[in-house]
């Protein structure tokens, strides 16, 4: 039941905790699978210069995005025996206490899912274009960079 | 003359002031890099990676018509 | 904003996805949160001896596993800088493709979250009284066996 | 003479039969197994763990009146 078809991976604004309870749901069926691991980025409220990040505005290199994304599925599915994946980034504003970032794998057993999210996750933040622009509360703003 | 577009996001886009620019080709990456640097001086303090056909492109590789050329300064998502 | 109290870690049949999903919701007061991982345990439909599994009933010392659950608490808050930490398990009867385990952890950043939720998954499958009797299709039964 | 009950679970409960039983105390964890597997030769090939107070005891800790024991086989959480 692996399942592999190319996906739109990037949703406009926040991703709701009700959107991942369906995602969650619909492996119901997938009655093979014994582990979900999950990673969710929150947009965090960090003080910069003494101002406060309100929210990040998501902007990306979308058709890019979208391959290195295809590819980043295709390296995992080969490297790990996973049922599902699925990843999810935000594009356009995110208030602070959103989430921005939803990864999803499941498996059999649960190291799988959990070595795999966490690769998935990592390859993301340093592979994929997307720059996060914090707009602080005075309305100046800060482009993020990933360490 | 052979031309090709450039896209540029991010902090990049507000340091050139445009998300687009149009420029003259064949050349190679490190050849565009100091000519972009030359025209726009400003851009050297901001580090970028520059993209052939959606791959990230090492300096060496020659960039010509038809090719879709992106600016993309350090990534953030997540 | 820790928070540390006593949870009941519970719960009578399957967890549902709506439950999980309001975990996640209740989260984005937290702003100092960049990062959620969440472990899910999943009923598989196992074929055991040609027959397939339906279901496990789970049942548990009670008094014991909610102790150790407390320990297991009280030991990853003292190892990983989280902000929340969140275990809950299934008594009774939780049908193949329903969730039987979640594990919520959040911290400012992901490698504290992640690294908590998988200590937290072994711990709890090593350390508390839970026992799982997996209902075959022929309505007999085999007591499962963490490995 | 002191007693304490034993809580059986899991596969054992069905073994023995019972999800409680009441021992005479006092006697050290190794003893109470030994004692258990002669009246119940059946629990020979059950692995299992002996609580005392909610914490897997080793077999030279004694066992007094007041304290609560368990019976536990492997466990099969998650």
């Amino acid at each position: 039941m692996t399942e592999k078809k190319k996906q739109n991976a990037f949703v406009v604004g926040p991703i709701s905790p009700e959107f991942i309870a369906s995602s969650i749901a619909n492996h119901q069926s997938k009655t093979n699978v014994g582990a979900h691991s999950i990673f969710l980025g929150q947009v965090r409220a960090d003080v910069l210069n003494d101002k406060e990040v309100l929210a990040i505005d998501y902007t990306s290199y979308v058709p890019m995005a979208e391959e290195i994304v295809h590819e980043i599925r295709e390296a995992i599915f080969a490297k790990y025996p996973l049922s599902c994946m699925h990843i999810y980034h935000s594009l356009g504003r995110v208030e602070a206490g959103q989430i921005c970032l939803f990864v999803f794998t499941s498996s059999p057993h649960r190291k799988e899912a959990q070595e795999a999210c966490a690769e998935i996750v990592e390859r993301i933040k340093s592979e994929v274009p997307v720059w996060g622009k914090e707009i602080l509360n005075d309305d100046s703003y800060i482009w993020k960079e990933n360490k | 003359m052979d031309e090709v577009k450039l896209k540029v996001f991010g902090k990049l886009e507000e340091v050139i002031g445009t998300d687009e620019l149009v420029w003259s080709v064949p050349l190679d990456v490190k050849t565009l890099k100091s000519e972009l640097e030359n025209k726009y001086p400003s851009i050297r303090k901001v580090q970028f990676a520059i993209s052939i056909n959606n791959k990230i492109a090492s300096e060496d590789v020659l960039i010509k018509e038809g090719d879709k050329i992106a600016l993309l300064p350090p990534f953030s998502g997540g």
